[in-house]
């Protein structure tokens, strides 16, 4: 999973398999990462902010 | 409360991130990964120093040197041994196998006496001392009783040190009642006698021969040393040729150059039907036959007379164009050699089956040489002085031996312990009050269980020497156990049916595991204990000194090298030690009385046990089931094939068609019934098998033992057959029996 | 493909004469022996039992009294894959790399700490050499005295297979080493079976050698392999003069059974 | 009693006989629990697998599901990506489908594997060149997304919807969805064509084997595709069994064609392929390795494997539902859509059977025979544990979870009747924004 791991060769099959792997982990981390930062700093916003602020 | 609720979310929340992204979970799963790489209960082999260590292995009669090799004192691997002139590095699955026996639950751990009832499993620790005392008094208060031809001995051994203490006890005892386990050898022996005047085993030159001509031997089942004749087998099969007569397709049928099925039973008349085209197409070897036999107008009569191929196929079931065929093979081979003897050679058979055999090589003079078959004098090694049985032994031995052997029923027999069970059962016998039982398992090998167990019964004291609770051991009354192989010196002679002699000397290859004294011991020390003249014949100070004594200069060499052969031996060619230095077609030595044609090699339907039932069932034999002493290693019966043993099932084997008609299907059970017993086994359909004949393996059915060994592994096969005797030999003839069969 | 003979380049492999095999067992025994192979107290259901190598019996499929058997004992077959790659059919799918193809010596190993059992490998072999540990390996009490250090004891849900006696090529190795060798002698490494049998039907070796044996036995007319058309490449050789035998190796339609009993006759 | 946290507009059943229902199931799931428990310490001796099946009932189970999940990302793919926006009203129950095959699919495998403490071995020493790396990989990846798609759901229960953070949580995530559905549609394809993949790589097994293009073998493209075409058709059969369980109509008509329609043709397409790849298979690969048609499928001893499941998997479980799903008759007719429905469920189990375990029955080497198998009681316990725990995360999320957005429309409660108006308006003004929001929002 890792380069470190001693089965570990810079190949193609490596470069494709781990690549698609890392593409899509990277895409689902960015995503929650922004959900849950966006959430929390609306959440914090609407605690502070006037009623004219609300939320939807 | 909201806000404590809202606390407690926050709170468990940032728990679960906090643990999830600390280091914790991580370090717990690559140890939960780490500690199943290690799990407790599953051992690891502890490292040390290796070393090899040559000595002999005696679970067979092979005679095989084995390589034993070691991790400091534990012993972890048998290998062949290397340049030893039996096995020459190859090992069968039995020697294989050996330290399963060494380290095995099933051994006896210390000397142990009988509280319940016979054969209940109850024992009790007990000393050696107390052992050897109870023991040495039961045996005097016979003695002192004046009956001392009523202790027995049963010994798996006929030769070598161990058999001759036992026999030189029984001698200056008073009992001339020292037995041993018959095999087809003591067929060939009783034959050689008869025929060649000599007291020899067979040995059989397979590896210089370019013909084999076996009439059902099952060569590559585990007939004599068995490694031995794997590899001769294998040469001979690039250089000649090998033909196998025999109902069954066995494995050695299936590496013949031909199999010829024949009728159960019938391989006499075919011995002779062959020697019938040899004589009349004058194939044989006259200048032999001239010069170095006698009688030959006799037999050449005989087997002119009933024997012509057209006879012997219609008792044989052979074509006579193929009994023509293979006679002038036979003939044409330079060095052939014709066997009997079935299967392994378990059962003796008959002698004039035997007999034929010995004809037909003897018409191509193939006696005493390269190629042939050898006459191999018994072992003379063991020179001791003579035993002086004082007068209450020289009474005991008077009254003759129980089995008969020796009488004048039969004269040159020396042993014929298939009698034994049949004597002790018929009331009018002097019976049995003591019997010392070493290295042998009767209750598990003899036919016809049932009577045997029967006959145990009646005996008041059964001492077994054995290593393990095998059958015997488990209906005895103390159990002596012997250190095994790997444990203890001692010489074996003679590898079975080779034809040169050897000498191994096992020798102690790791400390004894157990609590456990050498048999040989045993006999000095209760020897001793009677003082007088029985102490008198035992003047070692311990079985190690009387093996030094009795090997001479040889003990040092064996020591080293484990094996010494006799490597320019050769049999006085001919070996003919008759009266009249002859070969005799017909032997003398016989008693006419019931059957004119007796003494003169011909075929005999002895008949076997059971008028009832249509089917004939024969016992085969194979290489992973032990028939013998010890029962087959949990590695051997992992071996067997689940069409010999099914779960708890013996599996056995009949033609498709006969299933058909029978209605039994592949995996069927069914009920199987002799004049014997009985048995419940299932079907495996074989098209290697004569339609109704039922082939069941041997080897099965351990009933002792622990539940990797014996314990509802199949039937004993001695169950369900009988004993018949030869009249000649009264030797067990049974080469199998009558049976019902029929869906279960 | 051959690389010549060097000391590293190495493709071991067995050529087993069939006509010699007499069926015994003796291969089994001492391999189990050897490499610690565990037993169970019923071993008579033989697709749960482990054995690295197996005999297996062979019928001509014709009825009495023309049946003829032959035994053929089966270890792994260390399949060298398409190109000599170790593309194996079990190297490939292992999702672990717990089964590894050794590039030197042409062994397909099982690294039985890394497997975590999911039977990928068991399912792509069609020999099947490899077993399972379905229970927990148990010895009666005392048996485990006789286990060999030089073969570490598989745990509970791991795949095992036969090694070619891999401990025994280091050992080899090891020792020559000591000695200065850099390269080791046919004689020095030999498996189990090869040296348990008393039939000396197997011959084990460097294939690529031309010094050893199996070298010029494999390229016997009488040779053949196992499902040689799947494209395996295995190195275990087998040898019969019976055409039934040779073709009982491999998977052939009916007119190439045809063509191949003709050109025997031709032959 | 749990009222507070039923969605608004709806009526369910009383609590008791709820939790009458669950305990029911929860019975099943506790027997199946206990199985995998055993198997877990005891090991995999409590199963009847052995060495010839080294894969069996539970691995049927996982590609069968995982199979019948594809509704999930096949829904996603058409939601999200293609834009379809009458599947908004059966996208959340297919979410939970997919999330509830895809969590007893990892669970299995859990069992399953010899050294579960091991299992994560996968991943830190994955082979790439195995397929069942990129199934592990793809699965759990996926099966990560699957539940980033269900956690909104989840989010909108009425209580948890009250907290700001997951309301916001909730909003968040469902604007940004497409995102997660696209990678999930991207991982989908993958690990259904692996899964298909383990059994056309083994070169070592003609039943299994199959030619293809670069690593991939054919399998690869027709369990994608089959998957695709099939998911769609569990989906629909799962929302009518729980129309018929709580007696009202959940989704509209409309949305159900649409679906079977799209279904029927993938299926049809499908069965095309398959029809071609069995024929090239019969008669090009298998006679190169040797073997003819008749040899896989036989009435050999031991063989329970006769012409009649190929039949079964190719023409009543592929050219009957596809034709009836192809044909708006089909279609609209209720009987025969559960017919169709049916019918390409179980051919699509079937393919999966064969694929792995008439694979494994059928030997390779010419001396030996069929092998059989029959599964041991703690195998089937914990391969109906998925059906358990599915009907008991079906029946909560339904009570506490505005799954159906049509639900409230098509049941409506005498004297609610002005809320639901209100609903559709809103419903209304997102469709003609485009809006990406959930459906089943509402007015806070």
């Amino acid at each position: 999973m890792f380069p470190f791991a001693f089965e570990w060769i810079w190949d193609m099959g490596h470069y494709v398999f781990h690549g698609g792997l890392w593409y899509a982990l990277s895409i689902i981390g960015a995503g929650m990462t922004y959900c849950i930062g966006k959430a929390a700093y609306d959440t914090l916003i609407q605690e502070k902010g006037s009623h004219e602020d609300e939320h939807h | 409360m909201k806000l404590s609720r809202r606390c407690f979310l926050s709170f468990s929340l940032g728990t679960t991130v906090g643990i999830t992204l600390s280091p914790l979970p991580w370090k717990i799963t690559d140890d939960l990964s780490i500690w199943t790489q290690n799990w407790p209960w599953t051992p690891v082999p502890r490292d040390g120093a290796y070393s090899l260590e040559n000595s002999a292995c005696t679970l067979c009669p092979g005679g095989c040197g084995i390589s034993v090799r070691k991790v400091d004192h534990r012993a972890v691997k048998i290998d062949g041994m290397k340049d030893h002139p039996v096995n020459d590095g190859g090992i069968c699955i039995l020697g294989a196998s050996g330290l399963q026996y060494l380290y095995g639950p099933f051994r006896l751990p210390s000397p142990l006496k009988r509280v319940g009832e016979r054969g209940e499993g109850r024992w009790k620790n007990i000393s050696w001392k107390q052992a050897l005392t109870e023991v040495s008094e039961k045996l005097s208060e016979i003695r002192s009783n004046g009956e001392p031809e009523k202790v027995a001995v049963i010994s798996g051994k006929k030769e070598g040190t161990i058999a001759c203490l036992l026999e030189r006890f029984l001698t200056v005892y008073g009992s001339p009642n020292f037995m041993t386990p018959s095999t087809v050898e003591d067929s060939y022996e009783a034959a050689l006698h008869l025929m060649q005047g000599s007291r020899a085993s067979v040995g059989f030159d397979f590896e210089n021969a370019d013909f084999v001509l076996s009439f059902g031997s099952g060569i590559l089942e585990g007939w004599g040393s068995p490694v031995k004749i794997f590899q001769a087998i294998g040469k001979l099969k690039k250089d000649g040729s090998v033909i196998q007569v025999e109902p069954r397709l066995s494995n050695t049928a299936a590496k013949s150059d031909r199999w010829v099925p024949i009728n159960p039973g019938t391989e006499a008349a075919m011995i002779m039907g062959v020697a019938h085209v040899i004589i009349r197409e004058k194939l044989y070897d006259e200048n032999f036959i001239n010069t170095s036999t006698s009688g030959f107008q006799k037999y050449q009569s005989l087997v002119m007379e009933d024997y012509s191929p057209e006879k012997v196929s219609v008792i044989t079931g052979i074509a006579s164009s193929q009994i023509v065929a293979i006679a002038r093979e036979f003939a044409k081979a330079s060095k052939p050699i014709a066997i009997c003897g079935r299967g392994e050679g378990r059962i003796a058979g008959n002698v004039h089956e035997t007999m034929a055999v010995l004809a037909l090589n003897a018409l191509k003079g193939n006696f005493n040489r390269e190629g042939g078959l050898w006459s191999v004098p018994k072992p003379d090694y063991i020179k001791w002085a003579e035993a002086k049985p004082d007068q209450t032994a020289l009474e005991g031995l008077e009254k003759g031996r129980i089995d008969g052997a020796g009488s004048k029923e039969y004269p040159f027999m020396t042993s014929l312990l298939d009698r034994f069970p049949k004597m002790i059962n018929e009331e009018n016998s002097y019976g049995i009050q003591a019997l010392l039982v070493s290295n042998a398992n009767p209750l598990y090998t003899m036919p016809d269980t049932e009577a045997v167990k029967k006959a145990f019964e009646k005996i008041p004291y059964i001492v077994s020497f054995s290593s393990f609770m095998d059958e015997t051991a488990q209906f005895s009354d103390i159990l002596l156990p012997n250190p095994i192989y790997l444990e203890r010196y001692e010489d074996v002679p003679t590898a079975a049916m080779y034809k040169k002699p050897v000498l191994n000397l096992t020798k102690p290859v790791v400390k004894p595991l157990h609590n456990t004294i050498n048999t040989g011991d045993i006999i000095i020390k209760i020897a001793k204990s009677f003082g007088g003249s029985i102490a008198d014949a035992f003047k070692w100070r311990d079985y190690e000194t009387c093996l030094k004594e009795t090997l001479g200069a040889q003990w040092e060499i064996l020591k080293k090298q484990v094996v010494t052969e006799d490597k320019n031996f050769v049999a006085n060619s001919p070996a003919l030690e008759t009266n009249a230095g002859k070969f005799q077609f017909v032997a003398d030595d016989v008693n006419k009385s019931q059957n004119s044609k007796a003494g003169i090699p011909h075929f005999e339907d002895l008949g076997i046990n059971g008028a009832a039932g249509n089917f004939v069932l024969i016992p085969y034999d194979s290489m992973p089931l032990s028939t013998g002493y010890v029962a087959s290693a949990p590695f051997m019966l992992k071996v067997v094939s689940d069409k010999a043993l099914y779960h708890q099932d013996t599996v056995v084997q009949i033609n498709p068609e006969t299933a058909l008609i029978l209605g039994l299907k592949e995996g069927s059970y069914a009920n199987l019934e002799t004049s014997v017993g009985s048995a419940r086994v299932k079907v495996t359909l074989y098209d290697g098998i004569m339609p109704n004949v039922i082939a069941m393996p041997s080897g099965l059915g351990h009933t002792a033992y622990d539940d990797y060994m014996g314990n509802g592994k199949g039937v004993n096969i001695n169950q369900v057959l009988g004993v018949v005797e030869d009249p000649v030999t009264g030797l067990n003839a049974a080469w199998g029996i009558r049976a019902k069969f029929s869906k279960a | 493909m051959e690389k010549g003979h060097n000391t590293t380049f190495k493709r071991y492999g067995m050529v087993i004469d069939l006509d010699k095999c007499t069926g015994c067992g003796a291969c089994m025994v001492a391999c189990m022996q050897e490499n610690n192979v565990p037993f169970k107290k019923d071993e008579t259901d033989k697709i749960r039992s482990i054995t690295w190598i197996r005999v297996y019996k062979l019928n001509n499929g014709k009825p009495y009294p023309d049946t003829e058997i032959c035994y053929l004992p089966r270890p792994c077959q260390h399949c060298s894959g398409m190109g000599d790659h170790g593309h194996s059919p079990c190297v490939s799918v292992c999702p672990a790399t717990a089964t590894d193809y050794g590039m030197d010596t042409g062994i397909v190993s099982q690294i039985y700490t890394r497997c975590f059992g999911c039977r990928y490998c068991m399912v792509a072999c069609p020999y099947h050499v490899r077993h399972f540990n379905w229970w927990d390996p148990v010895w009666p009490e005392g048996m485990e005295n006789y286990l060999s250090p030089n073969v570490s004891v598989r745990m509970r849900g791991v795949v095992e297979k036969c090694s070619f006696c891999y401990h025994r090529y280091q050992l080899a190795r090891e020792r020559a080493f000591v000695q200065g060798r850099k390269d080791i002698e046919e004689h020095e490494y030999q498996t189990a079976c090869t040296q348990a049998c008393p039939a000396k039907a197997i011959t084990f070796g460097d294939l690529i050698n031309p010094a050893h044996a199996v070298y010029e036995l494999k390229n016997s007319p009488n040779a053949f392999q196992l499902l040689e058309r799947l494209q395996t490449y295995p190195k275990v050789y087998y040898l019969s003069d019976r055409l039934w035998v040779r073709m009982a190796g491999d998977n052939y339609l009916e007119e190439e059974k045809r063509e191949m009993a003709q050109a025997k006759i031709k032959r | 009693m749990d009222s507070d946290l039923i969605p608004k507009g709806v009526q369910r059943c009383s609590l008791g006989k709820f939790l009458l229902w669950i305990s029911a199931c929860g019975f099943v799931l506790a027997i199946g629990v206990y199985a995998m428990i055993l198997c877990w310490l005891k090991g995999l001796n409590q199963t009847n697998m052995n060495d010839a099946y080294g894969f069996a009932l539970w691995i049927w189970a996982d590609l069968a599901i995982i199979a019948l999940g594809g509704g999930a990302f096949f829904t996603g793919f058409l939601r999200y990506i293609i834009g379809i926006k009458e599947l908004k009203n059966i996208i959340n129950y297919a979410v939970l489908i997919g999330f509830i095959c895809y969590s007893s699919a990892l669970l299995i495998l859990a069992i399953d594997i010899g050294q579960p403490l091991r299992g994560w071995f996968i991943f830190w020493h994955a082979n790439v060149h195995s397929m069942l790396t990129e199934v592990a990989f793809c699965l759990t990846v996926y099966f990560a997304v699957l539940t980033i798609e269900y956690i909104p759901l989840v989010l909108e229960n009425r209580k948890i919807d009250k907290i700001p953070f997951f309301h916001n949580l909730s909003h968040n995530m469902h604007e940004i969805m497409a995102v997660f559905a696209a990678t999930g549609a991207f991982l989908s394809f993958f690990h259904q064509g692996s899964l298909g993949g383990v059994a056309g790589v083994l070169f070592g097994r003609p039943f299994g084997f199959r030619e293809g293009i670069l690593i991939w073998p054919w399998t690869f493209f027709l369990f994608t595709w089959s998957a695709a075409a099939v998911g769609p058709c569990f989906t629909i059969l799962i929302t009518k069994i729980t129309e018929k369980v709580t007696r009202k109509k959940l989704v509209k008509d409309n949305v159900i064609e649409l679906l079977a329609k799209i279904s029927g043709w993938m299926l049809l397409t499908y069965i095309i392929a398959k029809l071609i790849d069995t024929y090239y298979w019969a008669f090009h690969t298998a006679p190169g390795m040797g073997l003819t048609l008749a040899q896989f499928y036989t009435s050999d001893p031991g063989s329970v494997y006769g012409y009649w499941i190929l039949f079964l998997e190719v023409v009543i479980g592929g050219i009957v539902p596809a034709l009836i799903l192809v044909t708006k008759f089909g279609r609209t007719n209720k009987i025969a859509l559960w017919i169709a429905i049916t019918l390409a469920c179980i051919g699509i189990c079937t393919n999966r059977w064969v694929m792995v375990l008439q694979l494994l029955a059928m030997p390779v080497m010419t001396f030996q025979s069929w092998f059989t198998y029959f599964p041991s009681w703690q195998e089937i316990a914990t391969t109906i544990l998925p059906v358990a725990y599915g009907a008991i995360l079906i029946s909560i999320s339904y009570r506490y979870l505005p799954i159906f957005p049509q639900e409230r429309e098509l049941n409506p409660i005498p004297g609610e009747e002005a809320e639901v108006e209100t609903v559709e308006k809103e419903e209304k003004k997102e469709l003609a924004t485009g809006d990406l929001s959930p459906a089943t929002e509402t007015a806070t």
